[in-house]
């Protein structure tokens, strides 16, 4: 089985719930972007609720939740942005 | 010319990197955002605190200005938004923009903030006199 | 803040003359008409000279003002239109407004313009590189 | 009778037909607004086919053509407007 570890990025409300900008995180083989705020969630429930509002970039790109995650990827979680 | 910065805003510089003093442009069209010294429940605001997504935000930005491009014909566009702390008063976006008339100066300005507050990935949190703060609903 | 000048005009100059910066507005809509460096026929223009009946001028600005604020609320403008030779690329009028929200800064500033265009006693005559000139026309 | 002399004043055009920006005008008693930029074309021709265009203001404000005009009156003859 592959290892998959990925590189999160943290913004705004969710970065300050998980206590900084950026970690590593180790998901299971065959993990799909949707997996990744509920593995966190494990650690920060506070995250849990937040899963709906947020989406998901791998590597600089907006992806679906069910898009399969690779070894190395970076995992950019952003909640609803209002810049401005 | 797109940028994300931690300084002060300069619109006229903006204006000057975009030629829009070159002779080919009938007007130039800016909106600067501006902090609200208070908040929507009246509480006065110190700051807001903006946070970005660098690369993602400054492909938005590219993005919108090819899409203002297409529509609006050809206009020249500098998007520069400022992150960290940000005092009310202080200018924390600006959208410059120069055309041939200023129709089409003005609907690119407009198209072109709409857009950058809806779709660039960039966050802000309102931080009150008291010390205590809150991020600000955004977009889905 | 409503002017006729005959120096170079400075937009940022004008932000904090209504107070554009205080804290008290969410948005600043400019815009700033340049001298195009060509005539529609595709001549080369050098420079537009402006000429204005000052205190009609003036007194249209105010009036001009007024309406914006009657139809688009709590907005501050500065209204400045610069008189004599305006070389090409230069700045020749500048509505700058400050508004609570971006909507009405934008539509406040383009009611503005479009107003000072079609109703303020202000002409202007194209000049070319050869010396000779022709004065627009206008609205009648 | 009533002298009736009022200052004159000429922009754009107007200015340079008549070959400057001010010049005092004698007219006849009973004058109106109407009857200064005919009372001019009889010294400079060109000015007579500017009247449709040309709009005029007594003591800075628009009048209609009809309008009296009184000894010192201020008449200033604007061509269509198009600043910006």
């Amino acid at each position: 089985m592959e290892r998959v570890r990925v590189r999160v990025l943290a913004f705004a409300r969710i970065r300050e719930l998980l206590g900084g900008a950026q970690r590593s995180l180790e998901l299971s083989p065959g993990a799909r972007a949707g997996d990744v705020l509920p593995a966190l969630a494990g650690e920060v429930p506070a995250l849990g609720a937040l899963a709906d509002s947020t989406r998901i970039a791998r590597n600089g790109r907006i992806v679906s939740l069910d898009e399969p995650i690779r070894d190395g990827d970076e995992i950019a979680l952003l909640p609803p942005v209002g810049g401005g | 010319m797109y940028a994300i910065v931690r300084e002060p805003i300069d619109p006229r510089a903006l204006e000057t990197a975009i030629g829009a003093h070159c002779g080919r442009y009938g007007g130039v069209a800016t909106f600067l955002g501006t902090v609200r010294d208070r908040a929507a429940d009246g509480r006065p605001v110190v700051a807001l605190e903006y946070e970005a997504f660098e690369p993602m935000a400054l492909a938005e930005f590219e993005r919108i200005a090819a899409e203002a491009g297409e529509r609006f014909g050809d206009v020249a566009l500098a998007i520069v938004h400022r992150v960290g702390d940000v005092a009310a008063g202080e200018i924390s976006v600006a959208v410059v923009v120069a055309a041939a008339h200023r129709r089409a100066a003005f609907a690119a300005c407009e198209y072109a903030i709409d857009a950058l507050k809806s779709r660039a990935a960039i966050w802000k949190k309102e931080r009150y006199g008291d010390g205590s703060g809150n991020w600000l609903p955004g977009m889905p």
